[in-house]
């Protein structure tokens, strides 16, 4: 088996490169943690940018009857907020942190197709840029919020190419998102190493093997309709021109098919990473990784079914609306099974209050949360109420932070020591983690309340009648604390590059195959392809009096 | 909570937790049910998480050791599955219940009732309303911005309100909060939605679906009146504009006619077909509205004169444009509109 | 404690403890190459099922202009199907042509499905100018009009991809680099080609048979 | 692999990786310039797009032949450190620790115990709510007729005699609500009460009295919204009754069952049965 001869390191440190070389490098590698660490960096700048964007419009609803942005502004400002932290924050960084750490925790060298897994992170981010252009044509960024509702993006409606680069960009992102997920399906299915069978591999693994089946399935959907849109635009087709017989009500249908499982893909890597992490930190095995694997999938399928619960004002019948109560509902059996099978790995577990693990305990404190305001809002004839309200609003911010964002801060405090070889700084950790959690909920706890006050989502201002100026007041004054923990995020990533205490491989004293290499790894990740036998190989190499395999 | 509480016993306000209506009522209820059981869920989760917090970090046992590996437990899995099951379960029928009584069929009104029937039309950013039909009269009357009901006392035949909800651009929402959920209106579909009143008053709201630049000020405002003086309210829509007789009067009329006004709104005169756009509000009654631009600004000579010179400067964005009127022709314009009694 | 005796490069060899297990070493991994293509085609049915959808859900939508009852030819129509069709086996029996060694046959058999399929991409060609210039039916005309030309271009785009592809792999061929019985090109690009066909028949039967 | 990376100078041995390339790169870039010129109407955009595709499509595709796309990467980093062994370091789960109650011990009641306590509860506390029926005089169909109250809204506006009278539509959704209702709660029972600490008897009084007295209070608090005409005519008393012989039923099916053995769902189970 030992057959590669092995030599050291070089000892002497070479000159840096020039940065010339360095960005070259960069341009054109196929190495799968390289195009990760893009992906991750891409999205922190997008979150950077699209938070400053919600800033912003934070500022405008302090008080009754501002005018400190101009309404289309703030019309622009929410939907380049909502089309960047979903399509350019979230699905980037899930995508990303993925693509570094599958191909090590199965241990193989790299994805499937390397030079494809390039394309998807070029694809993303130049669709992305193509967006962002839409800055700098007649008329500005498009104002149609992140959903698009025809027939406002039509001709008639949204002139000038705003709209055009922005549907344009999406189909250009969503190929590489495509790409990407088509990747990781040939990845978990071929490149496993021996003896994980598809039954071990990690629970991480596991759940982007059923996101990405979920992303084949429904990004094209949005990129056909995406097309038709531009159809109508620039061709003068009327796929969604009501004046000539297009419907409003099939671009609902369309975005919705593609857009409800979409937060579920938003979520569901969020869900692996959390159950890598909270093992970790409690020292136990994931409880019940057969039931969660099967709630994974029950997900998915689930998901397909439900999107109409985000249009139950739009006249259906009842019997329709009905069905989709039904579906949505029992979308929570799953997602139950997964919340109580976490509780029940931190209980009886020996927690070691770290910060990844601190940033796992809010998500599960927190995402349970959102996901009960779902349910609420799950009730059609209380969405008749509430829907297009801010107490929505509440809802997806709980979600998509107190889940997907907890989770993949979760995520970088993690992994960033096998990325990097250095420790992320405790301290500043902990001061990120408070003002985070601080200040999530005091931004988004007061929404609920507006909603059902009766406060509609998307109003650049609103009357000095209306009983909603203190609720504002808390939620502006909440994103203002949150502010300041992502800029000691970024400044912590940079800064720990250098000043961070050496990590050495395995930090955690943790259970996958990634720590099992240097950290970080050599471009071939493994000398050796490693051989495992259980869900947790390092932990049979730990204590082999007690492994794994004897249990599962 | 307090606050809330609070907040809702405010005489005028939008908060679903102060229904005036059997609909709005019956979600409420809902509600308030979905909120226990869930909030239930909650304590428990937090509660398990927590107990497991302290439990864990309070452990005895070797500092090297590692706790004990428990890898699942079937019957327990099963058991966590089915009760979130029955829960999911229960809140199906009770919203199966709820949902067929906030959503009424709109032909079938309930015996004995006399229903009234309004279509409405969303533009952006205004409302169109046209009374079709009360208690089986045809109506034919149009008005905007300010729609009036009747209320339906206790003990007497309920008036029903059936919407007849459609679109002139994109897509709007009807939401007044007090009196229910919101239905949209989307073009090209006509949807339907039923009102009953329990109390007369004011009832604010305003469109809930993102509509374009002044989505924000596309404002709802139901005037919920005794079946008398609903009565009243469309004996006057119903009429004609008066026509002037008086010279200065007839001037003043003369002058608005002669603007690009009448390309765009609507004033029902007896004999007269000339200023019937139908691109702005119906402006036959303007003065019997309380407000102007959807509900934005008192109707006031001074706003009335400021809206006609600028629209954005009220109305940022609006797609009435602005007219560069001199004083005379400025006078006039006001003068003839506030005649529209 | 006791150091585990693995050697230092193999990390994690099984350790002397524990019964040997029997599926190590021997499972097998599906071809990644294989697996991508199918995800491939996934996401494209995906994307063709929303066109179907679309034009399923606009057919005798709006009232005016030309529509599909009096804009179709069926000979045409049914010339350009029986190609495609016809394809389908000229690429299967070269590929078990070139199963069984035969490279000439499959060289024969597979220009015989480029020309094919272009015949279709002429037929199409030939249908739309008549559609346009004796019916006046254009994208913008009406919901036909839209979502006619909307999926069979986007069919039509396949297939051009399609014979490019089955060129390139000529060209492979003729520079003899398709080794093997079934090299990974041959079979590849003949599942998309398949696919491409199965979509048209459901076009077909969409468009030009419950659609009329 | 037949070909070899162009110039073999080294005779290290090392590992094939795919060599970087900047095609990736460019093809995106070209599929955006092509998309911006749609957008912007900027044609210029296109046919410097349109290049750049062909350019980098071939270049990619050359990559794939085989041979060209892979480069030798040298074995020359450092090794990660060995991981060892740790005997002796793993608890086992025993009486009064955290988590023992999750043991679950070997032997427990099959799934299908639950199901029977829940039929044979559904069934037995159908009686004392019939026998409330008859006995307040509105007859047997009254409490099915009530209970499809919970999903059906018109049930509202029905007077008493009609709600005295059989109702197919009502009867059905009453039946599916009892049904489903009964067997789900014996499933959770059936695996519920094994694990109640303590004697036989505590079982039965915790699944057989004290949860039916709980949830019979929180129906108490909660029907006036759930159901308002159960709420309007029911019955306190009698619910309590039927909800304490299902409670009952169901509880003693289960713990009288046939107990069978399981997996072990942890490391001290197995410690104990070595
Ligand atoms: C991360 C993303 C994410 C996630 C995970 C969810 C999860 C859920 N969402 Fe959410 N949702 C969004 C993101 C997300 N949502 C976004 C972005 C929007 C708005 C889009 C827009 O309009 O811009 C939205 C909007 C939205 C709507 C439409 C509102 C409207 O516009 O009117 C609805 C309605 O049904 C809904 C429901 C749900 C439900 C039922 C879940 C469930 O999956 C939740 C399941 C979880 C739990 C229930 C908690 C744990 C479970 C238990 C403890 C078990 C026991 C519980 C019970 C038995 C109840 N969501
Ligand atoms: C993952 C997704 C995500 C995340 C993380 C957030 C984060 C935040 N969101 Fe977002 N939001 C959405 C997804 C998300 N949102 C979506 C999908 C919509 C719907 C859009 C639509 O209606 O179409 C929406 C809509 C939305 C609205 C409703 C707008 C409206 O309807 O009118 C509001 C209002 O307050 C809001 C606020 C916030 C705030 C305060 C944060 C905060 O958490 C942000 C905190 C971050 C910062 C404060 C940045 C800190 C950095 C700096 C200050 C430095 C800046 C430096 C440089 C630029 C170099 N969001
Ligand atoms: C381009 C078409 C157009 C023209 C011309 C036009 N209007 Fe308007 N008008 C509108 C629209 C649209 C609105 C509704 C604006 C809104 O509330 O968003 C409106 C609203 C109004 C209102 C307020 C009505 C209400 O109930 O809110 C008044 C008063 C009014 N217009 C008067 C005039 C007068 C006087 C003129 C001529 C000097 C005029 N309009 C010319 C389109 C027009
Ligand atoms: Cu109309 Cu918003
Ligand atoms: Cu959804």
């Amino acid at each position: 088996m030992a057959t590669a001869e092995i030599e050291p390191a070089a000892t002497a440190t070479p000159s840096p490169p020039p940065w010339t070389a360095t960005l070259h490098e960069w341009l054109v590698t196929v190495d799968h943690k390289k195009i990760g660490v893009l992906y991750v960096l891409m999205a922190v700048f997008f979150l950077l940018i699209g938070g400053a964007a919600a800033l912003l419009m934070r500022i405008q609803l302090w008080a009754p009857q501002l005018t400190f942005l101009p309404p289309i502004t703030f019309n622009q400002f929410f939907t380049l907020h909502g089309t960047t932290m979903v399509f350019f924050v979230g699905m980037p960084v899930l995508i990303g942190i993925a693509n570094y750490a599958i191909p090590l925790m199965i241990g193989a060298r790299d994805m499937a197709f390397p030079r494809m897994n390039a394309f998807g992170f070029w694809t993303t981010f130049f669709g992305a840029v193509l967006v962002y252009f839409s800055f700098l044509v007649p008329g500005g960024p498009p104002a149609i919020g992140w959903f698009a509702y025809a027939p406002l993006t039509e001709n008639s409606f949204a002139r000038g190419p705003g709209v055009d680069c922005w549907a344009l960009g999406l189909i250009v992102s969503g190929i590489g998102t495509t790409t990407g997920a088509m990747n990781f399906i040939a990845t978990i299915l071929c490149m496993r190493c021996p003896g994980m069978t598809l039954r071990k591999v990690p629970f991480f693994v596991w759940v982007m093997f059923w996101t990405s089946l979920q992303i084949v399935v429904v990004m094209p959907p949005l990129t056909a309709a995406l097309t038709m849109l531009e159809f109508d635009r620039q061709l003068g087709a009327h796929f969604f021109d009501t004046q000539a017989g297009g419907s409003a009500y099939l671009w609902q249908h369309l975005f919705w098919f593609f857009g409800h499982p979409e937060v579920y893909i938003l979520v569901l890597p969020a869900f692996g990473m959390i159950s890598e992490v909270v093992p970790v930190f409690s020292r136990k095995v994931l409880f019940g990784y057969e039931f969660m694997a099967a709630a994974t999938a029950a997900i998915v399928v689930i998901s397909l079914g439900v999107w109409a619960h985000h249009m139950f004002s739009v006249g259906m019948s009842r019997t329709l609306d009905l069905f989709f109560v039904a579906a949505t509902m029992l979308v929570s059996i799953p997602t139950g099974i997964k919340l109580f099978n976490w509780l029940a790995t931190v209980y009886g577990g020996k927690l070691v209050l770290k910060s990844p693990m601190l940033f796992a305990l809010g998500f599960l404190s927190m995402f349970v949360i959102g996901g009960l305001t779902g349910v609420i809002l799950a009730c059609a004839p209380i969405d008749f109420q509430v829907t297009d309200t801010y107490f929505v609003v509440g809802h997806f911010h709980w979600v998509l932070i107190g889940g997907t964002l907890f989770g993949v801060f979760s995520a970088i405090h993690y992994w960033y020591p096998k990325v990097t070889g250095r420790m992320l700084s405790e301290r500043l950790a902990r001061w990120q983690f408070w003002l985070f959690i601080i200040g999530f909920i005091v931004t988004f706890a007061p929404m609920h309340i507006a909603g059902i006050l009766g406060m509609p989502r998307r109003i650049y201002t609103y009357g000095s009648d209306r009983p909603w100026e203190i609720w504002n007041q808390i939620a502006t004054i909440g994103a203002l604390i949150q502010a300041p923990s992502y800029l000691i995020f970024a400044y912590n990533l940079v800064v720990s590059l250098w000043k961070g205490d050496v990590a050495g491989d395995d930090p955690w004293d943790a259970w996958t195959l990634e720590w099992a290499t240097t950290s970080p790894p050599p471009p071939y990740n493994f000398a050796v392809i490693p051989t495992v036998k259980s869900r947790r190989p390092l932990w049979d190499l730990k204590h082999p009096d007690d492994p794994d395999w004897k249990y599962e | 909570m307090l606050a809330l509480l609070a907040a809702a016993s405010q005489p005028e306000n939008l908060s679903i937790l102060s229904p005036a209506s059997p609909s709005a009522e019956s979600i409420k209820g809902l509600l308030i049910l979905v909120c226990a059981i869930t909030g239930g869920i909650l304590v428990l989760v937090e509660g398990i998480l927590i107990y497991a917090l302290v439990r864990s970090r309070r452990r005895a046992g070797r500092d090297d050791a590692e706790p004990p590996q428990v890898y699942g437990s079937k019957p327990i899995e099963i058991a966590w599955t089915v009760a979130p099951g029955i829960v999911v379960f229960v809140l199906v029928l009770l919203v199966g219940r709820v949902l067929w009584e906030v959503r009424p069929d709109a032909d079938k009104p309930p015996p004995g009732a006399k229903p009234l029937y309004v279509t409405v039309v969303g533009h952006q950013w205004w409302w169109e309303y046209r009374y079709d039909s009360y208690d089986g009269r045809e109506l034919g009357i149009t008005t905007a911005n300010e729609l009036h009901i009747p209320v339906s006392e206790p003990g007497k035949p309920p008036r029903p309100v059936y919407l007849n909800l459609q679109s002139a651009d994109v897509c709007h929402s009807f939401w007044v909060p007090r009196l229910g959920g919101k239905t949209d209106l989307l073009p090209g579909r006509a949807n339907t939605m039923w009102l009953q009143a329990d109390q007369t008053g004011l009832f604010l709201g305003q469109c809930a679906e993102y509509c374009g630049t002044q989505h924000a000020n596309m404002l709802l405002r139901v005037v919920v009146e005794s079946p008398e003086e609903f009565e009243r309210y469309l004996a006057e829509e119903a009429k004609p504009a008066i026509d002037p007789t008086e010279k200065t009067a007839l001037a003043d009329k003369n002058t608005f006619r002669s603007l690009s006004c009448v390309n765009c709104h609507t004033i029902r005169d007896k004999q007269d077909t000339r200023v019937n756009g139908t691109f702005g509000p119906d402006l036959t009654h303007l003065m019997a509205r309380k407000t102007i631009a959807s509900g934005m600004v008192e109707n006031t000579p001074e706003n009335l004169r400021k809206w006609v010179l600028s629209p954005n400067s009220i109305k940022p964005g609006c797609l009435m444009s602005g007219f560069e009127l001199n004083e005379r022709e400025m006078n006039s314009v006001i003068g003839y509109l506030k005649s529209l009694k | 404690m006791t150091e585990s005796s693995s050697a230092p490069t193999a990390v994690l060899t099984e350790s002397e403890s524990g019964p040997p297990d029997p599926t190590l070493g021997i499972e097998a991994r599906p071809d990644v190459h294989k697996v991508g293509m199918a995800c491939f085609l996934a996401s494209e049915a995906a994307f063709f099922s929303t066109l179907i959808m679309a034009y399923v859900i606009y057919l005798r939508h709006g009232s005016h202009g030309p529509t599909p009852d009096q804009v179709f030819s069926l000979p045409m129509v049914l010339g350009n199907t029986a190609c495609l069709i016809f394809s389908s086996f000229t690429l299967h029996w070269a590929e078990k042509a070139h199963h069984s060694g035969k490279t000439n046959v499959f060289r024969v058999l597979w220009a015989a499905t480029i020309v094919l399929g272009t015949l279709f991409l002429v037929g199409t060609g030939i249908e739309w100018r008549g559609l346009i210039r004796d019916h006046g039916l254009t994208i913008g005309v009406n919901m036909f009009g839209s979502t006619y030309y909307t999926l069979v271009g986007f069919h039509a785009f396949h297939v051009t991809l399609g014979v490019i592809a089955l060129a390139a792999v000529l060209w492979l061929s003729v520079r003899g680099e398709l080794r093997g019985k079934s090299p990974m090109p041959v079979t590849l690009v003949g599942w998309y080609w398949h696919f491409v066909d199965v979509v048209w028949v459901i076009v077909f039967l969409v468009v030009y048979v419950v659609g009329r | 692999m037949t070909h070899s990376t162009g110039e073999t100078t080294d005779h290290k041995p090392g590992i094939e990786m795919p060599k970087p390339t900047v095609w990736p790169m460019v093809l995106a870039l070209a599929i955006t310039l092509i998309a911006a010129a749609a957008a912007l109407g900027a044609w210029a955009f296109a046919v410097i797009g349109g290049l750049l595709f062909v350019v980098s499509f071939c270049g990619w595709m050359g990559a794939l032949l085989p041979g060209r796309g892979h480069e030798s990467e040298p074995l020359t980093h450092p090794l990660p450190t060995t991981i060892t062994g740790r005997t002796g370091t793993v608890e086992h789960l025993q009486p009064g620790m955290t988590g023992y109650r999750f043991r679950l011990p070997e032997k427990v009641h099959p799934i299908s115990a639950g199901l029977k306590g829940g039929v044979v509860g559904g069934i037995v506390m159908t009686f004392p709510a019939l026998a409330w029926g008859v006995l307040s005089g509105h007859g047997l169909w009254f409490p099915v007729n009530l209970l499809a109250g919970l999903a059906l809204p018109s049930v509202d506006d029905l007077s008493v005699p009609e709600l005295e009278q059989f109702r197919m539509g009502l009867f059905l959704i009453g039946l599916v609500i009892h049904v489903v209702m009964s067997a789900t709660i014996g499933l959770i029972y059936g695996v519920m009460l094994p694990t109640i600490p303590g004697a036989v008897k505590w079982q039965i009084i915790i699944g057989g009295i004290v949860l039916p007295l709980v949830w019979t209070g929180v129906s108490h608090g909660m029907m006036g919204i759930a159901n308002p005409v159960l709420q309007h005519y029911v019955d306190w008393f009698w619910f309590a009754i039927s909800q304490l012989i299902f409670g009952l039923a169901a509880a003693i099916v289960v713990v009288r069952s046939e107990k069978i053995a399981v997996m072990p769902a942890g490391s001290g189970t197995a410690g104990e049965r070595a």
